[in-house]
């Protein structure tokens, strides 16, 4: 290997693939429900713990893991969708507090169903690209289904079946009375959304340790992607994801790997200050 | 012209919000291709009435039948399903959709192959919106914005059309355009009513009208009833200001 | 009506009561010193409540100043040798100075913009808290970092019950204080800053002005909080800065009621006093815990006083709600003259 | 004589499409005034301009002798310009009496010394003067359309404004309603000496309340008719 | 895990253990109380102390001092524990110092390693003597680790951890002991618990080319790390401060390429009274213990109770001298406490070595101290 540094630039790639990842779906969920998902970190969680028992079962594949920690998320997506979020959804501050009790609930069950301690799964081999370069398995697979879904969410809120998901975020009043299932689209974008997270949960769990609160630093770093970006440019998402991830290896690499998450929320306070209204200002508000 | 049958039914309807009682057991009939005309002082329910025929707000009493249909307890949308359409009265649009695209979600329901045809009628109404098609709907001045609304409402070919001041914000020239439009495509084939403060404009329209005061209908008249607007002015004037 | 308004200053008095009188049945040092810290959480959830809920700039870095604080006081005593008093009055102005930077800097923000930057300013001093042993106390040993740093204090061994006497007496104070600001004019109009910005400044509100002051005073009151912790816990740790804590404060406010001051205290005190003070096994505890939350918000989603207060307002009356203080006036609903 | 308003060479545009393009008029003190222009002329925008909420791209706004075209609005309405707006944002959880005490607070007072509580004052005068006095304790939020121009009228009141600027204030009001207030802003034209800029698609309207109707077209004023 | 509050009966003699058992540190502190109920079975086996059954009151500590602190006085005020043990993190354990002190109740502290815990005894004896540390210090950690590397032949290592003040420590005190021993480190970084920048740090690491990485951060992270770092560099060698890796579970999913050491302050096969240990741990709770935080807790009740025998009374003033004159078996050795009360840990005779361990395909193999 002669210099490392393209290496390092494309490991952040790989970890702003995880970001965006979790990214998508919050923003959904926050364009179209309305609500900050703090629980969001948890179902990425239960993802991993779906792909580890099955590991234990004999069944070591996170590819087969993920359709089925998707549909048990979407699932409890829905049923949190239905008893919680809707009839408490007027209370704007309530959402993201019950969310996050979900999640230290989850996480709490999670103590008590697997214990306190890390678990891992086998990792596999990394693939060995040009010039020696390490190409990440776990890296490459989380960069692709996050550039497919947020591919897919693009084609979703632009194609006139998406026509919805926009509206919604907006009006829900006037979707309703244009013929428009308001409830119901938000149930599936919620139970969906959260499938999405268990899903990535699943194919990212052999890259670290899976443990309760595994969930909490991937949230944290999406949520930020999140309220940056908005929801309604899904592109400014999966970018922003991928320039903080590369952001933060570089920092990690030119500064200290101590001040690189300092030096991420510095550049987020940064953007901030000079664009107020956030990267992508919503169009035509007057008055 | 309206003649037919009784095709929308509502039966001592009443809405209250906590202790405010917005609209007190109202009961009004419109027959298939009728236009009604709903009229009172600011306050007076018209908004919240219109809402609960739509089902957009719950009735707390009471009964709406649309073509024989109970419909009191069907959600919104399925309402919107069976051909009711509400024009709402704070022109909202929605902001960060283009203007097309706000059009286009009020053709949801239609079938994909009347779309374009639908798209072009409202186009040619208020070119003005032609003209700003791709522009977010957030930019529309007042009274572009009202047309927006109309013209979500007119793309869905409704049979039963709720209208909130239709004419709020709109110029003369804009009114009397929408007017005609109204006249030649709608009027007698879908069931209208509609809320309106400028008597002027709304008598162009109204086959029956319809006064509220403090959540109940207070007078019921037909066109023939007045001779004129002027004569429909100095009817409300004298319905207002009487006090209840 | 009238006797049930009277009756309304009554509750608080007969808490703060019953609190007085709580010492006298001789609990045990425990029981007092969970009470403690749930004075001081009760005032630092009021005060995340002068920022989140009067002036509605949701806040997620709340830890901040109440950290600053507890860090100013420790370093003041141990380091710098001042006195205790000084030391907690350069504390609070600290807190202040720096809820008037972050109010500063998210003035021209919105919605959840400000959550965000609070949020990334909070983690970031939370970060050099616990990343840094840049300061040596006279042991030789290093100070700072996750271990934090201690207080040094005028005395030892507080008895539990001058603390517990202490810490509700300031409670008391603190949120005497905050109620009457969110009631006061400046109140007002940050209450209306939060509804409708665009209003509020075309009623002549300077905007950017009353936002610094809602963070400010509300900086403040948490950093006499922060303050008032180090005293109780004798240091000041990274955790002071953490944004659980942060977080901590917003879930009372979401329990009690967003808004009306009363409802976070209420919300700290018994959230606190009830999983701390019964020793559930811990599994049980955080279970119960979420699961109280949940209960509470989907049942109460405006905070339980918050609720209730709706409630309260609307008996008699055909109105919704009115102005808090406004009681026992006759009203009429009827539509237009 | 001294205009109280005046501006000069207002030119705005939103990316590629101009709407304003070097507009001069003046308003004399107490002077009630009339603009009137076709939907999407350009109205609010210059109403806007006018009133701090947008820069414009060139040209200057000056009231009462100073040049004011960089103050921004609550600056504005400190010094006595009050608007309305064509589609109000009403306080969602503000009560009525509340959105007026802070435009009393804010327009008037000194910061922190607001109106007392329990006062029986400015506001509810504002408030009977509306026509919302028996709505006082409803949140902004559940008014209906009519009274959010009442309140928006009786905000813009609250600074006893030297210049009121009404974007459309009657159109959502039914007749008899107008009638009130018609004779509430012809009160404070007559008593106060407020002037008035009215923006209405209602030509009688205009006629009957305003001396001078300004007409918006084509982006620039191509009329101006005297009544 | 936590034991029903036991009415306390005359006839019992209660020890209050603190550790953190909800939040992100629990898994440590879980294994902390598994470990001292297991040592106060024992206790109970062998007779209970004069005649009396020993009980186990558990303060969950959440990984804070104020909770910490709190969780101390219901355990001395109202379980009437007559000791305590605990607590795991640092911050804890100087809080319940406090409380320690104030009540003059012994505290026993098992795994906090910093130096301000034996500072306080040695400079406020009278106030502070109650506490003695059973765990190691860092220096006495640091000397370890150097021996260890001197052993290993390593001239050249990398020091990689999370950013806390305790990993920053042991890496300048590492790096002050091994200097003499011509070790030096070739490249030194803390990654943030926030945002854990993995990738660079492996990266680096590897570039450096070091004999041995040195992984200190006892969490889930080291296995992240670990992972990556195998995917950086497959032959370099790694050494991890105790925690995690000592999983058996664990180390079965990281490429054994390269040699993964552990360090850890007891192993099976060390002693008889170590292996008996880890039997007894394993049959109990189907795994066995990872070394460190989950046998340091048990050997801190196993020296306790051994003192209330010897003194003949749980009452604080007559224990505390029994302690200080030692030695008290347990699993890792015989404790003896020095002027500071801190433990003896070290690589001189007489003082307790440690064990680093390699993970094979199929278990552990002890490499050091080297076996006599
Ligand atoms: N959500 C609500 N909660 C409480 N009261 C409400 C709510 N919505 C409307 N009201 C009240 O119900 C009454 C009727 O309101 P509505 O909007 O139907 O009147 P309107 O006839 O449409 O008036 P306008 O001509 O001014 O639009 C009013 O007194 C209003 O304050
Ligand atoms: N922010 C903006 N971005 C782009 N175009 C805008 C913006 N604001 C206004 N416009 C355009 O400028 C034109 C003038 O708008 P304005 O609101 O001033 O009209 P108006 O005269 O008040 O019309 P109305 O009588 O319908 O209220 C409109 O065509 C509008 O689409
Ligand atoms: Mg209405
Ligand atoms: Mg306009």
């Amino acid at each position: 290997m002669t210099s490392p540094l393209p290496q390092v630039l494309l490991d952040g790639l790989f970890a702003g693939g995880t970001y965006a990842l979790m990214a998508a779906g919050m923003a959904l969920i926050l364009g179209v429900v309305k609500v900050i998902n703090l629980s969001h970190g948890a179902f990425f969680t239960l993802g991993a713990y779906v792909a580890y028992a099955l590991a234990e079962r004999g069944i070591v594949s996170p590819i087969a893991a993920a359709p089925i920690a998707a549909v048990i998320a979407f699932a409890f997506g829905v049923f949190l969708a239905k008893s919680f979020v809707n009839p408490v959804r007027n209370h704007p501050f309530a959402l993201p507090v019950g969310t996050l009790a979900c999640a230290l609930l989850f996480e709490q069950a999670a103590q008590m169903a697997w214990g306190p301690h890390p678990l891992s799964i086998e990792a596999g081999a990394p693939w060995i690209g040009p010039g020696g370069l390490v190409i990440r398995r776990w890296g490459v697979i989380a960069f692709l289904s996050s550039a497919a879904l947020l591919g897919g969410l693009k084609w979703l809120l632009s194609a006139r079946p998406g026509l919805p998901l926009r509206l919604i975020a907006e009006d829900e009043e006037i979707a309703g009375s244009l013929g428009m299932d308001v409830e119901a689209i938000r149930y599936l974008t919620f139970g969906g959304a959260c499938a999405m997270a268990a899903a990535a949960g699943a194919l990212l769990s052999p890259s670290g340790a899976v443990t309760p609160t595994m969930g909490r630093a991937p949230l944290l770093l999406s949520l930020v992607v999140v309220i940056v970006a908005g929801m309604d440019s899904v592109a400014v998402i999966f970018l922003l994801s991928i320039g903080l991830g590369i952001f933060g290896n570089a920092c990690a690499w030119f500064l200290s790997p101590q001040w690189s998450y300092v030096a991420l929320l510095a550049a987020v306070c940064l953007l901030l200050s000079t664009r107020p209204a956030g990267i992508v200002v919503p169009a035509g508000r007057r008055d | 012209m309206p003649g037919g049958k009784s095709i929308l039914k509502v039966r001592d309807l009443t809405v209250a919000f906590g202790h405010v009682v917005a609209v007190r057991d109202v009961s009004l009939t419109a027959r298939e291709g009728e236009t009604v005309a709903i009229f009172g002082a600011n306050g007076s329910g018209k908004t919240t009435f219109l809402k609960a025929v739509a089902g957009l707000v719950p009735a707390t009493r009471g009964k709406v039948a649309w073509r024989g249909e109970d419909v009191t307890a069907l959600p919104a949308h399925e309402r919107a399903a069976r051909g009711v359409r509400y024009v709402s009265d704070r022109s909202r649009v929605a902001t960060r959709m283009t203007v097309l695209e706000n059009l286009e979600a009020g053709a949801w329901l239609l079938p994909a192959s009347r779309w374009s045809a639908a798209r072009e009628r409202v186009f040619s109404l208020f070119p003005t919106l032609a003209a700003k098609a791709r522009s977010p709907a957030g930019v529309l001045s007042g009274g572009e914005r009202q047309m927006l609304i109309l013209g979500r409402a007119l793309v869905a070919e409704p049979t039963l059309l709720l209208m909130d001041e239709p004419f709020l914000g709109l110029s003369r020239e804009v009114r009397d355009r929408l007017l005609s439009v109204i006249e030649g495509t709608l009027k007698g084939r879908a069931t209208i009513l509609f809320a309106e403060h400028d008597a002027e404009g709304a008598y162009r329209l109204l086959d029956r009208h319809v006064i509220f005061r403090n959540g109940s209908v207070v007078h019921e008249g037909k066109r023939s009833d007045v001779a004129d607007a002027k004569e429909l002015v100095s009817l409300l004037y004298r319905h207002f200001r009487t006090k209840g | 009506m009238r006797n049930a308004a009277a009756f309304r200053g009554g509750w608080p008095a007969a808490g703060i009561g019953l609190l007085l009188l709580f010492p006298l049945s001789s609990p045990d040092a425990f029981f007092l010193d969970v009470f403690t810290t749930g004075f001081l959480l009760a005032a630092f959830a009021a005060s995340w409540d002068v920022v989140g809920g009067v002036s509605g700039q949701i806040t997620l870095g709340h830890a901040f100043p109440f950290g600053v604080a507890a860090y100013a006081c420790a370093l003041l005593t141990s380091l710098a040798g001042w006195p205790l008093p000084l030391a907690v009055a350069a504390a609070v102005l600290l807190a202040a100075a720096v809820g008037a930077g972050i109010g500063a800097l998210s003035a021209p923000l919105a919605g959840p913009f400000v959550a965000l930057l609070t949020l990334a300013l909070g983690e970031i001093a939370h970060e050099a808290a616990v990343g840094n042993t840049f300061f040596s106390g006279p042991g030789g040993y290093a100070w700072g970092g996750e271990g934090g740093i201690p207080v040094a204090l005028p005395w030892r061994d507080a008895s539990p019950f001058s603390s517990y006497y202490a810490a509700l007496a300031f409670l008391c104070l603190a949120s005497y204080g905050m109620l009457r600001f969110s009631r006061s004019g400046a109140g007002l109009i940050l209450r209306a800053i939060a509804g409708s910005p665009i209003t509020a400044q075309a009623s002549g509100v300077p905007i950017a002005r009353y936002k610094r002051l809602g963070f400010a005073v509300g900086s403040a009151f948490a950093g006499a909080a922060g303050a008032g912790f180090a005293l109780h816990v004798g240091r000041a740790t990274a955790t002071d800065l953490s944004l659980e804590l942060s977080f901590q404060a917003a879930t009372f406010a979401a329990v009690g009621g967003r808004g009306t001051i009363v409802g976070p205290i209420v919300a700290a005190l018994v959230l606190h006093v009830l999983f701390q003070g019964l020793s559930l096994p811990p599994s049980a505890r955080v279970l119960l815990y979420a699961l109280t939350l949940l209960v509470t918000l989907r049942f109460f989603p405006g905070g339980v006083v918050g609720t209730a207060r709706d409630l309260a307002s609307r008996p008699g009356g055909k109105e919704g709600a009115r102005s808090p203080r406004r009681r026992g006036r006759n009203r009429s609903g009827e539509g237009t003259p | 004589m001294n205009a109280l308003l005046s501006a000069e060479g207002i030119t705005k545009s939103f990316g590629a499409t101009q709407v304003l393009s070097g507009i001069a008029l003046s308003v004399a003190p107490g002077e009630p005034v009339g603009l009137f222009g076709p939907n999407g002329s350009g109205k609010t925008t210059l109403v806007n301009i006018l009133s701090g909420l947008l820069l414009p791209d060139a040209g200057a706004v000056r009231f009462d002798g100073k040049e004011i075209t960089r103050l921004p609005i609550d600056a504005r309405y400190r010094l006595g310009i009050a608007r309305t707006f064509q589609i109000p944002h009403p306080y969602p959880a503000l009560s009525v009496r509340e959105a007026v005490r802070v435009a009393l607070d804010a327009g008037k007072r000194k910061e922190g010394e607001g109106t007392r509580e329990d006062e029986e004052g400015p506001a509810e005068d504002l408030l009977a003067r509306t026509g919302l006095f028996n709505q006082r304790f409803l949140p902004c939020a559940r008014l209906s359309q009519g009274c959010l121009r009442r309140l928006e009228f009786a905000r813009a009141l609250a600074c006893r404004p030297k210049l009121l600027i009404l974007d459309e204030i009657f159109s959502a009001l039914s007749a008899a309603d107008e009638g009130d207030l018609t004779a509430l802003l012809r009160a404070a034209n007559r008593d106060d000496g407020t002037a008035f800029l009215l923006v209405s698609h209602n030509p009688p309207l205009l006629k009957s309340l305003c001396r001078r109707i300004l007409v918006l077209d084509e982006r620039r004023i191509v009329r101006e008719r005297t009544t | 895990a936590a034991p029903a509050v036991a009415a306390s009966r005359p006839d019992a003699l209660k020890i209050g253990v603190l550790a953190p058992l909800s939040g992100p540190y629990a898994a440590g502190g879980t294994s902390f109380v598994q470990a001292a109920t297991l040592a106060v079975e024992q206790a109970n086996a062998e007779g209970g102390v004069f005649g009396q059954r020993v009980t186990i009151a558990v303060g969950d500590t959440q990984g804070r001092v104020d909770v910490a602190k709190s969780e101390a006085l219901r355990l001395v005020s109202r379980e009437k524990a007559s000791a305590l043990v605990g607590a795991y993190l640092s911050e804890e354990t100087v809080g319940a110092m406090e409380v320690a002190a104030a009540h003059r109740t012994v505290l026993l502290v098992p795994v906090a390693a910093t130096a301000e815990i034996t500072d306080k005894v040695r400079q406020e004896y009278k106030r502070y003597r109650y506490v003695f540390r059973v765990g190691y210090s860092l220096p006495q950690w640091a000397e370890m680790i150097a021996a260890f590397l001197s052993d290993r032949k390593v001239r050249r290592y990398a020091f990689v951890g999370a950013g806390i003040r305790w990993n920053l420590e042991l890496g300048e005190t590492l790096e002050r002991v091994v200097a003499p021993r011509g070790i030096t480190p070739v490249y030194t970084a803390f990654y943030s618990p926030g945002n854990p920048a993995f990738d660079a740090v492996a990266v680096a690491a590897a570039a450096a080319s070091p004999d041995i990485v040195i992984l200190a951060d006892p969490g889930r992270n080291s296995v992240s790390f670990l992972k990556r770092l195998r995917e950086a560099a497959p032959a370099l060698p790694a050494l991890s401060i105790g925690g995690a890796l000592g999983d058996a579970r664990l180390a079965a999913s990281i490429p054994l390429s390269a040699p993964v050491y552990v360090q850890a302050a007891a192993w099976r096969g060390v002693s008889p009274a170590a292996t008996a240990y880890v039997e007894r741990y394993e049959r109990r709770y189907g795994a066995p213990p990872v070394g460190y935080s989950d046998t340091l807790p048990y050997d801190a009740v196993t020296v306790l109770v051994a003192a209330w025998r010897k003194a003949g009374s749980a009452a604080t003033e007559a224990v505390v001298p029994v302690l200080e004159r030692g030695a008290f078996p347990g699993v890792a050795g015989a404790y003896r406490f020095d002027a500071a009360h801190q433990a003896r840990w070290g690589t001189g005779p007489g003082a307790l070595h440690g064990t680093f361990v390699r993970w094979e395909r199929g278990g552990a193999l002890i490499v050091f101290p080297p076996r006599q």
